[in-house]
């Protein structure tokens, strides 16, 4: 069998007395997309966080191609093949859109690659127009866009993005969703999304959180028909 | 490109200065103006780790101080300076470098950084005040408690201890440092690590997942910050021909801060007004007998920050390009590196 | 090291001067004022830390300087005072000796409180050649042509402090001092009067300048149980520690004897419960009923009001260094630094409000009366004088006859 | 036996000592996040109060437990409506007006009273501890400290003025939703902080010498006592006192005075090493501590 890109083996984080994600069992294979989604509080940001070593996980292991990635240290993942945009746009907001995207793609490689691959990125995410813009002063869909390209820019193995799409106007939406089916031509990625019909536009396999553990992992089509589903999350979205 | 017209245009004006002051100022003028170059080196420092860096540091007079002593026991037991000013650098640096992994690897709050800074100059002024005995020697360098160190030899032709530089020689040094050290600072923020420096004080969780370590990089800026300071407190310690350890007091620590803020955060110029600015207001104020000389000194601190709050190099680039003031404690919205003097 | 002299760039030096000008702008009008008048440099924190101690130097030079001119000037010509605040920082001082000696180029400097700013001032003096007078008490030890120490040294008071203090109360004493080159000094000389007389030291503690908190140490005073103290605390922190010793009943319990206390006001700060019975030694006191101090007191209070601290010996070596450079200035009939000194290591001396006060040209210090005083309700009740006491512990180290060219500051080795 | 009790009864005073010096830069500090570098010349305007009031005429235990709070308060009143509340959220440039305002206030104290004052002597006298003389003063002196770390805990803690505080350091708008300006808040809170150091000021003035730079005295360990504490305001600053009171004394009754400072020092730096938030703001302390105020 065939080490997954990704695999978590009881991945839990209690805060106090609280346990934000519980024994989760996870794994993904190279190139695949996978969406995750379950109501608010279920424990998915918190997943991203230990996925990415911005919390080092109470208990359980965490493995990237087998190697264990368990603790390790935010720059250590990233320079390993893993690239996030966070749920609440994290940018550079006193730079630039464009510096913001050449510290992504400097980290390696030559200067002049780093301009290249900035370049390109830019154009590939129709941002060039807006390049000597101040992100700070940017609308947030923009800014969110400015992230994503800083995580390409990266050129990382597997891609995060938590809530891609909100906040985003319908063109923006499918735009977004495109860029997804795009990029999973050569990367793999886990998406957080609550809204149904985006992730009908993008999902193949889907796993649903609750209370910090994984409630079902299926076809996105089987997935929406499941009635705990629906109690659990559509439920709760409706109230 | 306007960083290349503004860099040139700043470099200009440094030489300007460099070789135009001692034909225009009588010796007084140029003495003092030697003393505002070399607080003025130490204000870049904290300019720089502050600014850009976004680590804010109670105590660059711990380096700046260190740098001083480190100057005066070298010289005094080497006779020769060149060792000891490069001493007084290599020293404050690897000092700052164990204090940053302390603290940057330590996961330590910017907050709590101000706190340990301090904490760290107040401990090296109090040990350094009771190193009044004869038992406090290092060689031929006695390091005299509060006294401090008087007659400490003055910088010579390098390799050539019976040549001291003449006051004029002297200027051409310390404000040669000071240009010397803009231009590097100006040369570290325009290459990759720059960037990276900026974007980490923009938002280090962001440049952490971008697979930078964060912790080295402030490391290495805290490090340089120190050297820097250090090299300072060498110019200074020449200047006066003395060292005491008020220059690790607070009250030192405070005005450097104030030079920067005065002058603008965030920039480079900025500091360097603000160090002349001030002092230049300082002994002014001690001329006079009209009013105390503290009050003065506080109401100009407090109306500044309640009208120029950005500082005053930012309030200036602001009228020439038309663009909205930035105000400081903001500096997520700072202007790019690459248009700041 | 060789004096250093200034280029000249007789094209440029207007141009030079224009700047200058711009530079100092506050003292323009001063100086057109009194364009032919002798220039007298003072150094002094008014403000700041140790601004307590300077107000009182600052008024008595004043007082000098118009008595002077009251009376017909120097050399005929009025005597103007260039003043600067050195605000307690050293590059201040540092700053403006460079300014009194360069721009100004005043005839003399009188100045420096602590030794730290005396010897940051000395090497700018020696090296722009100006002449300087130190007018405060202090440690010993200086050794240098250029300077003149006024005020007194241990070997003139700590030397009368302690024999009393051994005599009346007892042999052992518990040293505490402020933890600074004074402090740490002075505490050494306590320890040598104290074994000189047969007595033993229990302890020596050092405070760093900024501590105010004393129960413990009165605690390990107790522990100990000394039959007197000897402090030599410095500044209004310190002055806590009498409070707290007060505070604690052990006012009565044990005697203090000081080499500091009451130099900054003291006696009219804290309460007389407080400082009652408190003996010390200086050079000066204002309760002194000679009709030199008297006038001198009056004098003062009246120019300056009863607001102006109390006036120690700081404040009157000051008036009496500034007599005695005027004496060198008018025995030399020049203003020329080399002239003055010569002039001065003659051995020229003044009739102070302190009494009589002598040049010694070997050390450059001065041969002057000692008293001991008891505080007593706010007061000074002197109760004892030493005439004409030498500066016995500099000349140990000190010969400026045999080697003029000596500029540096001894750190005496304390035989016991 | 006796010296036991007797350094016991030391460390008290010490701590206390230092309960007084940083309760009121840890309230604005903790509730406003304004670092008053003023802080020190507040207790110092509270020892003047003191001093020249009681000089005036005025009981002393009026002048010290009235006069000084409520003296300062205003003041503290009157800075935030001049100055402070432009600068809410702005922590350096806090910091630079209230720097440039401590310098001030030196300076206009000393216009005023000139450089040194008459001080007034501490009443009571002292007492023995088996053999050992010691001060009634320092017992006043801790009384005053603990009802005043009572008195912050219970305002905080019961009154309606202490929950609107309380959520407004968690979320400026729920002040707003309670139905309170927090302008009003952070003004109250300001005026507070600075009338504790005012009774601070007042107690301290019969046993410390009072000067127009005593403050300069004080600031760093008010400093870092509060900044070592955490987020709890009078837990935090009571554990920090009482962590840093301690070493402090027992090294100077120990060693000498300059390494009960440097003591202090150190303690401070491998505590924030160990506990970055402060005592209860991180590590085991902070998980306990989270609820404390």
């Amino acid at each position: 069998m065939t080490v997954p890109l990704l695999e978590a083996q009881g991945a839990t984080m209690r805060f106090g007395g609280v346990t934000a994600v519980n024994g989760v069992n996870f794994a993904l294979r190279e190139m695949e997309l996978r969406c995750l989604i379950g109501p608010n509080g279920a424990g998915k940001s918190t997943f991203f966080k230990m996925l990415t070593g911005q919390l080092k996980p109470s208990a359980g292991r965490i493995l990237l191609r087998g190697r264990d990635i368990t603790g390790a240290e935010p720059h250590q993942i990233a320079r390993l093949g893993v690239g996030i945009k966070t749920q609440v746009p994290n940018v550079f907001d006193g730079l630039s859109v464009r510096e913001n995207v050449f510290v992504a793609a400097a980290r390696r490689g030559s200067a002049r690659q780093a301009r290249r691959i900035t370049g390109e990125t830019l154009e590939r995410l129709r941002l060039t127009a807006i390049a000597a813009r101040i992100v700070g002063q940017l609308a947030h869909g923009q800014r969110q866009w400015v992230e994503i390209a800083a995580v390409l820019a990266q050129e990382p193995d597997l891609v995060l993005l938590d809530e891609p799409a909100a906040g985003m106007t319908h063109e923006e939406v499918l735009r977004t969703a495109a860029l997804i089916r795009e990029i999973n031509q050569t990367h793999a990625l886990i998406v957080v999304e609550h809204d149904m019909q985006f992730i009908r536009m993008i999902a193949s396999t889907v796993t649903v959180f609750n209370g910090g553990a994984i409630l079902v992992e299926d076809d996105v089509e089987r997935v929406m028909a499941d009635p705990a589903v629906r109690d659990v999350y559509l439920g709760k979205q409706a109230a | 490109m306007t960083g290349w017209a503004s860099f040139a245009a700043m470099v200009a004006a440094g030489l300007v200065v460099l070789l135009g002051l001692p034909l225009v100022f009588d010796l007084f003028g140029l003495l003092q103006m030697t003393v505002f170059a070399a607080m003025a080196v130490l204000a870049l420092s904290q300019g720089f780790i502050w600014g850009y860096g976004g680590i804010m540091s109670f105590g660059q007079t711990a380096f700046f101080g260190l740098g001083g002593y480190t100057y005066a026991v070298a010289v005094m037991n080497m006779g020769d300076s060149t060792v000891p000013v490069l001493l007084s650098v290599l020293l404050p640096t690897l000092f700052a470098a164990l204090l940053g992994y302390f603290m940057f690897y330590g996961r330590i709050s910017d907050a709590y950084i101000g706190v340990i800074t301090l904490t760290v100059t107040v401990i090296l002024f109090n040990v350094v005040n009771s190193t009044a005995g004869d038992f406090y020697t290092i060689g031929n360098a006695p390091l005299g408690g509060f006294n401090g160190m008087p007659s400490v030899p003055p910088l010579n032709v390098p390799g050539d201890p019976s040549s001291p530089l003449d006051p004029q020689q002297t200027w051409y040094a310390a404000m040669g440092a000071l240009l010397l050290v803009y231009i590097l600072l100006r040369a570290v923020l325009a290459s990759r690590f720059g960037r990276v420096v900026v974007a980490i004080r923009e938002n280090e969780t962001r440049a952490q997942l971008l697979g930078y370590d964060t912790r080295l990089y402030k490391l290495i800026v805290f490090a340089i910050g120190g050297g820097i300071a250090g090299l300072a407190g060498c110019l200074y310690a020449n200047w006066g021909s003395f060292i005491s350890p008020t220059v690790f007091g607070l009250a030192t620590s405070a005005q450097v801060l104030i030079y920067v803020l005065v002058g603008g955060l965030g920039t480079l110029l900025g500091p360097i007004l603000g160090a002349v600015g001030i002092q230049y207001l300082i002994s002014v104020i001690g001329a006079q007998e009209m009013v105390n000389a503290n009050l003065v000194l506080g109401a100009v601190l407090v109306v500044f920050v309640l009208l120029v709050p950005q500082g005053l190099v930012p309030v200036v680039q602001g009228l020439f390009r038309r663009v909205p003031g930035v105000r400081r404690g903001q500096v997520a919205e700072a202007a790019p590196v690459e248009v700041e003097l | 090291m060789r004096p250093f002299r200034p280029s000249r760039r007789g094209l440029l030096q207007s141009a030079a001067t224009l700047a200058g000008g711009a530079l100092a702008a506050p003292l323009v009008a001063r100086h057109a004022l009194a364009a032919d008048a002798i220039k007298v440099g003072s150094l002094l924190d008014l403000s700041g830390p140790i601004g307590s101690s300077g107000q009182a130097m600052h008024a008595t030079i004043r007082l000098a300087v118009d008595e002077l001119n009251a009376g017909g000037g120097l050399l005929g010509r009025q005597v103007e005072l260039v003043n600067y605040d050195t605000q307690s920082t050293i590059q201040l001082y540092s700053q403006y000796a460079q300014q009194l000696a360069l721009k100004d180029k005043v005839a003399v400097v009188h100045g420096g409180i602590t030794s730290a700013s005396r010897e940051a001032i000395r090497p700018v003096f020696d090296r722009y050649a100006t002449l300087y007078f130190y007018n405060v008490l202090y440690e010993g030890g200086v050794c240098d042509r250029d300077c003149f120490c006024t005020g007194t040294t241990p070997a003139q008071t700590v030397n009368k402090l302690v024999p009393y203090a051994l005599e009346t109360w007892g042999k052992k004493a518990y040293i505490i001092a402020a933890d600074y080159n004074y402090g740490q000094i002075t505490a050494k000389w306590m320890g040598k009067y104290v074994r000189d007389g047969g007595g033993t030291v229990q302890a020596t503690e050092f405070f760093p300048l900024d501590v105010t908190e004393f129960a413990a140490t009165i605690s390990k005073i107790q522990q100990a149980g000394p039959s007197v103290v000897l402090s030599a605390l410095v500044g209004s922190n310190h002055t806590a520690f009498y409070r707290q010793w007060a505070a604690a009943g052990m006012k009565d319990k044990i005697p203090i004897a000081s080499t500091t206390f009451g130099l900054v006001n003291e006696i009219a700060t804290i309460a007389p419960s407080e400082s009652n019975g408190v003996v010390t030694s200086y050079g000066y006191y204002e309760e002194l009923s000679t009709p030199a101090s008297t006038a001198f007191t009056k004098a003062v209070r009246a120019k300056f009001g009863d607001g102006l601290p109390y006036i120690s010996e700081l404040a009157c070596a000051t008036y009496e260094g500034f007599k005695l450079w005027a004496e060198g200035v008018k025995k030399a009939g020049s203003l020329d630094r080399m002239k003055v000194t010569e002039a001065l290591e003659t051995g020229i001396a003044v009739d102070g409000p302190s009494g009589k006060v002598t040049i010694d040209h070997a050390t450059h210090h001065v041969v002057r009366n000692a008293y001991l005083a008891r505080a007593a309700e706010r007061k000074w009740d002197v109760f004892q004088s030493y005439p004409d006491q030498a500066p016995a512990d500099t000349a140990a180290v000190c010969d400026l006859i045999k080697e003029p060219k000596l500029s540096k500051q001894f750190v005496i080795d304390v035989k016991t | 036996m006796a010296l036991t009790g007797l350094i016991l009864f030391n460390i008290a005073n010490s701590i206390a000592v230092l309960v007084l010096l940083s309760l009121g830069l840890g309230v604005i500090y903790g509730m406003m996040r304004v670092i008053n570098l003023a802080h020190g010349e507040f207790l110092m305007l509270g020892a003047y109060t003191t001093v020249v009031s009681a000089n005036a005429g005025l009981n002393l235990w009026v002048a010290m437990l009235v006069a000084a709070p409520l003296a300062v308060g205003l003041f503290g009143l009157a800075v935030e409506r001049l100055f402070i509340r432009f600068l809410y959220g702005r922590i350096i440039d806090t910091m630079l007006a209230t720097w440039g305002l401590s310098l001030a206030v030196v300076g206009l104290i000393t216009t005023i009273f000139g450089t040194t004052v008459r001080g007034v002597s501490a009443p009571f006298g002292g007492f023995a501890i088996g053999g050992y003389q010691t001060s009634v003063y320092s017992w006043f002196v801790i009384a005053v400290a603990a009802a005043m770390a009572a008195g912050v805990w219970l305002v905080l803690r019961f009154t309606k003025f202490g929950l609107i505080v309380r959520a407004t350091m968690q979320n400026p708008d729920m002040a707003a939703a309670l139905g309170v300006s927090p302008q009003w808040i952070y003004m109250m809170t300001f005026a507070l902080g600075s009338a504790l150091a005012g009774l601070a000021g007042g107690v301290l003035a019969p046993v410390s010498g009072v000067s127009p730079v005593m403050g300069g005295a004080f600031i760093a360990r008010a400093f870092i006592t509060v900044l070592g504490g955490g987020p709890a305001i009078v837990t935090g600053t009571g554990l920090a006192s009482g962590l840093f009171g301690s070493i402090s004394e027992v090294a100077t009754f120990f060693t000498t005075p300059v390494f009960g400072q440097v003591a202090l020092l150190l303690a401070a730096l491998v505590m924030i090493r160990i506990l970055p938030q402060g005592i209860t703001g991180s590590g085991l302390t902070g998980r306990l501590l989270r609820r404390s105020l």
